[in-house]
């Protein structure tokens, strides 16, 4: 079976245009061979080689104090003290997910997962951020089933805990779900290894799974939008064996104690092809492989074939020449498969053979760092003059407001989501400290007294309205919930996921979601020290509504000190940091009540933010305070109502702001957190707000088994709970 | 009544790590002999009165839509009637 | 005094017991690799959690073959104190070691979160320091662990005081509703007719530090070691 | 070339969950006339050459150990020399 003619026809099969193969002309001086096509193909492709983000992405603030590793590795990297770093980074696999949910999302958890130990950091959590389409479609429910189970089937698996996350619903991604997933793991500071190739003549080694047939062109399909009509290309599912995984990642682990390793990278998307690639590319060096030695699960796979596989649980190494052995000793303890594949050379360039021929020989800068890169052009979209207005006659004020209450607090979106993390392991590793469903998750790191507090956030009707606001606000939110647990933010990792980039609009939503993500970075004082773009998101020409996923890393000195989960103490004032203004636009009260999206997103105003956050974190710090909630989705009405979930303790609250009592109540203001502490701590925790600046007001007091809101709302706790506990199952899953 | 067995299998080329296990824990049992092991699944539905042929294919339709996932798996189906 | 934990391909609670072991309790533990076929030298044996053989074809199925396990058989039979948590019962249910079999919960996902428990035995090495029908929290966090055995051996378990615990409500009393994943009698755990082994779903290694919010799972590393300091200053130790 | 194939089932009278819920399922999409699932393995096993009768009971071994409960399940082995 011989290698096609390179043909028009294949050429933009594989996604190339005919600029691109123009200059794959000029670079080789020839026609390229099949094998280095695809190869070109998918270090081409947007998915690798990120060529309409990249001259945006360079607006990320990434540098800061305590940034080990920025953008550019396998993972970011940031110090956590006492001789540790956190290595953590997020990534989407939101096409294969809606194909197949549960492969789909349980390859994306390995894949990430690989991305943190690849850098010999021991994962230690993850969260997933989750968006689904209409909760009446039966389809819906079965991808939010599979998409669960696949995450817990292999996150559980290896032993690390899902500690976290969102799932929420709309339209939008009827078509396109959203399945992103971070990763967080914790290395010593002095161990932590790159995905670099050097030293001549040191051997590339080749460990983990078999090389099948799975997955061939994924990263061109990522690149790729869904036709019409079918469910999407079937060729490329691939199945994922946790089993395997986690045999790897303790391999990888005990090969790292040893000195035998030079560098290392997972094979992800474009398989050995991006691996040797990229890590030649770092290293500045050259690799040459043998495709005869890569260990095959299938007899005849030609080296095209070999090249392009994304078969999971595979990484390639660069180990110190005369220490193979070892290096196989330790693989083959675990059950792996192992083999020398190839030689770093000293010519900057990938050499491939296969039956003793040479296949493929391609400079390795034009696939990486030269890989093309396009300006896209960028319009405001149409849409926005349509959205941006919301006449407050429009909005009819609900006559039962503590029934709208009710009522929001069952909507999928607002719902607990116990249905889904309770499938997650998020115990596993005894680390965890703040089980999920609170603001952030909180893990202690073993041997210190620290803590890590996690959150992902990110509001796609705000982004929808307004894209560089909404992502600021989706920054600022993240940050406010890891200190709502006490911490102080120390980095960020970002999945965006757009439409297609060759639309003018979506290129527009994109460049403002970067700025907004900038903007808010800069003000918080964060670094973005790692991210994935997913492009392609729609169906039909329909795209998703701009969903850029912020995840925020914060540190607490002391883990022992965190808040506590909800109203504890009958009689303790409730406080309300920051102000309610009358700020309707983009609520999920306006969607789920009215059938609105409208308006702008809340305003945001920097000073007033950090200010709160500063407040709260102070006076959690000085143990002032039992729980802090941050108000958000559903407003206060709804973050008050979650206080009192866990101890069934309601309160009574006076609001006395002269706005609409449904903005009063369900309006989402930013910048706001709720707190009660105990009376005798109240004075200083204002007077800590006076320093800084932060409005801060007594709205009442816990205490009886309803949750009272003077003159507006007046419900059971028990209703409220019901509602909210059992609103996924209702709406979503039917059951 | 209708019989029916479900024989739901791992496409050719898709990874069976369930199989790839037993495998190996065969061989570590000392069963040498075994090359190749694929694990899938196998159904058995009682179906009420209905004819042979519809009863075939409304099980084709069964499996399309649950038994079997078709993206990753092959299956087979045996009808039989009974008493 | 000391603690093997083993570690078969897939075990993922392995680390957490032998941290509990080693920073709560300051007992000495090691990790025992599944290939080795001695056990000589420890004083109690540990199967952890996790997804051995990534659980496949029945969860503990392929981990009961593994060599060590020859030597925990041998191990037990001597009277040696052996403890399986979730992956771990299973294996030991596998192994035969303890009888009965799981089946996957009737819900059919994986459930994590904390249960209630109410100790049924409190004579049992792993349970000494507690009182007989105390409630303790702890969590479980399985697919497969729903607890089934025949007619008789039920009887005979029930008789003999081999059920250990019984999942329950917060105030002790056994109901369907406090059921996670429809055990038959509600069983959480059993031991040997001897009592030296103990097979629970729920894990103690998860809640046994303060800074984890809850300690009842202490009960069973305070009993083991209590017991295996109680015997070794009795001079009993000797055995292997 | 021998080829086996191994048939797990729940034990009647043992609980399945799974036949249950793959039920309700098929009732639920409209599947009426489904009265009864059971839902157990089916593995397909490449032996290396060896007489028929030693193969049956080496296999027969095989599923009493590793590939069976017998406590809970049932097993049916068949077995078809190839080529
Ligand atoms: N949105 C983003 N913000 C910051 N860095 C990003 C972003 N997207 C990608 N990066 C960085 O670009 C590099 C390549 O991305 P990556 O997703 O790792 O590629 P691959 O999917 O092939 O592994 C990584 O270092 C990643 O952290
Ligand atoms: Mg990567």
């Amino acid at each position: 079976m011989g290698d096609p003619p390179i043909t028009k026809a294949l050429i933009e099969a594989h996604g190339l245009t005919g600029e691109e193969y123009a200059r794959i002309l000029a670079l080789l001086g020839r026609e390229p061979t099949y094998t280095e096509l695809g190869i070109f193909s998918v270090m081409w492709s947007e998915h690798c080689s990120y060529k309409s983000s990249r001259v945006h992405l360079r607006r990320l603030p990434s540098s800061g104090p305590h940034v080990v590793q920025g953008p550019g590795e396998n993972a970011g990297v940031v110090d956590i003290g006492d001789g540790l770093v956190a290595v953590f980074k997020m990534e989407s696999h939101n096409h294969p997910s809606f194909i197949e949910p549960y492969q789909g999302a349980a390859t994306g958890v390995g894949g990430i997962l690989r991305d943190i130990f690849t850098m010999g950091a021991r994962p230690i959590a993850c969260l997933d951020s989750l968006r689904f389409g209409d909760p009446a479609l039966p389809r819906t429910r079965y991808l939010v089933r599979g998409v669960v189970a696949g995450i817990a089937g292999y996150g559980n698996c290896m032993g690390i805990p899902t500690v976290g996350g969102e799932c929420s619903f709309h339209e939008c991604y009827n078509g396109n779900i959203l399945v992103n997933v971070f990763c967080v793991g914790v290395a010593p500071r002095d161990r932590v290894f790159l995905g670099r190739a050097a030293g001549v003549g040191n051997p590339v080694i080749y460990v983990g799974s078999r090389t099948g047939r799975d997955g061939i062109h994924g990263a061109t399909m990522a690149s790729e939008e869904f036709d019409a009509g079918e469910e999407g290309p079937r060729t490329t599912v691939q199945v994922g064996d946790p089993f395997t995984e986690k045999l790897l990642l303790e391999a990888c682990l005990e090969l790292m104690s040893t000195d035998c390793l030079v560098g290392i990278q997972d094979m992800g998307a474009a398989g050995l092809t991006s691996s040797s690639v990229e890590m030649a590319g770092r290293g500045s060096v050259g690799v040459e492989l043998d495709l005869d030695q890569v260990p095959l699960r299938e007899p005849g796979m030609s080296p095209y074939e070999i090249m392009l596989s994304e078969s999971q649980e595979r990484m390639l190494l660069v180990a110190r020449a005369g220490r193979e052995a070892e290096v196989e000793a330790i693989f083959r303890k675990w059950d792996l498969q192992v083999a020398v594949v190839g030689r770093v050379i000293a010519e900057p360039l990938l050499r491939v053979r296969h039956g003793g021929a040479v296949v493929a020989e391609v400079a390795i800068d034009p696939l990486t760092r030269g890989a093309p890169s396009y300006e896209r052009p960028a319009a405001r979209p149409a849409y926005l003059e349509r959205v941006a207005r919301l006449s407050a006659a429009e909005v009819a004020l609900p006559g039962d407001l503590g029934g709208t209450l009710l009522m929001l607090l069952g909507s999928p979106n607002l719902a607990d989501k116990r249905w889904v993390f309770r499938q997650y392991d998020h115990m596993v590793g005894t680390n965890t400290v703040v089980l999920p469903g609170a603001d952030a998750a909180l893990l202690r790191v073993k041997g210190t007294r620290r803590g890590l507090a996690l959150a992902v956030d990110g509001n796609h009707r705000f982004c929808y309205l307004d894209p560089r606001r909404g992502a600021a606000l989706a920054v600022a939110e993240a940050a406010r919930n890891v200190v709502c647990l006490g911490a102080k933010p120390l980095g960020v990792t970002d999945c965006l996921n757009f439409g297609s980039p060759e639309n003018p609009e979506i290129m527009w939503q994109f460049s403002e979601v970067v700025d907004g993500i900038a903007e808010g970075c800069r003000e918080l004082g964060l670094p973005v020290v790692s991210g994935n773009v997913s492009f392609y998101n729609e169906t039909s020409g329909v795209p998703i509504y701009p969903t850029p996923t912020i995840a925020v890393l914060g540190l607490l000195e002391d883990v022992s000190g965190h808040a506590a989960r909800g109203f504890c103490q009958e009689g303790d004032p409730v406080l309300l940091l920051g102000e309610t203004r009358e700020e309707l636009g983009g609520s999920e009260y306006l969607k789920a009540v009215h059938g609105l999206e409208a308006g702008g997103p809340p305003r945001l105003a920097w000073d007033l933010e950090r200010a709160v956050q500063q407040t709260c974190r102070e006076a959690l710090a000085r143990g002032l305070v039992r729980p802090a909630h941050d108000c958000a989705e559903g407003g206060l009405g709804v973050a008050l109502a979650e206080c009192t979930f866990g101890s069934g303790l309601g309160a009574r609250v006076r609001l006395t702001e002269g706005i609409r009592p449904d903005a009063l109540l369900f309006g989402e203001s930013a910048s706001r957190i709720v707190l009660s502490v105990p009376e005798a701590h109240a004075g200083e925790v204002e007077a800590l707000a006076r320093v800084q600046g932060a409005p801060c007001q007594a709205i009442g007091r816990v205490g009886g088994d309803r949750l009272v809101i003077e003159g507006l709302v007046d419900v059971p706790v028990s209703a409220c709970r019901e509602a909210w506990a059992r609103g996924l199952e209702r709406q979503v899953l039917h059951v | 009544m209708v019989i029916a067995r479900v024989y739901v299998t791992p496409k050719k080329g898709v990874l069976d790590p369930q199989g790839k296990a037993v495998l190996q824990a065969l061989q570590a049992l000392g069963y040498g002999e075994v090359e190749e092991v694929r694990v899938g699944k196998f159904m058995e539905l009682r179906l009420g009165e209905l004819p042979e042929a519809e009863a075939r294919s409304r099980l084709a339709e069964m499996c399309e839509k649950l038994l079997a996932n078709p993206l990753i798996e092959d299956y087979r189906v045996e009808v039989e009637r009974a008493r | 005094m000391r603690v093997g934990v083993i570690v078969f391909p897939g075990s993922n609670c392995d680390h957490d017991c032998a941290h509990v072991l080693r920073e709560v309790f300051k007992a000495e533990a090691a990790l025992v690799w599944h290939k080795e076929t001695s056990l000589r030298g420890y004083d109690a044996v540990i199967l952890p959690g996790g997804f051995s053989y990534g659980d496949y074809l029945r969860a503990g199925a392929i981990a009961r073959f593994s060599p060590v396990m020859r030597a925990v058989e041998g191990f037990a039979r001597e009277g040696g104190l052996v403890l399986g948590i979730c992956n771990g019962f299973q294996t030991l249910l596998e192994a035969r070691l303890l009888p009965g079999a799981m089946v996957r919960n009737r819900s059919l996902q994986f459930i994590c979160e904390d249960v209630h428990l109410r100790l049924e035995n409190a004579t049992t090495a792993f349970t000494r320091a507690g009182q007989p029908g105390r409630v303790y929290r702890m969590p479980i966090a399985h697919a497969e662990g729903c607890y089934i055995a025949d007619p008789v051996t039920l009887r005979t378990l029930e008789d003999t005081g081999q059920v250990v615990f019984r999942y329950c409500t917060p105030e002790g009393e056994v109901t369907e509703a406090a059921n996670p994943n429809g055990s038959l009698g509600n069983i959480a755990g059993v031991c040997s007719r001897a009592g030296n082994v103990l097979g629970m779903m729920p894990h103690p290694e998860r809640c046994a530090e303060v800074v984890l919010g809850n300690e009842d799972g202490r009960l069973i590393f305070e009993s083991l070691l209590g017991r295996l300091a109680a015997t070794s200053v009795a001079g009993v130790t000797a055995r292997r």
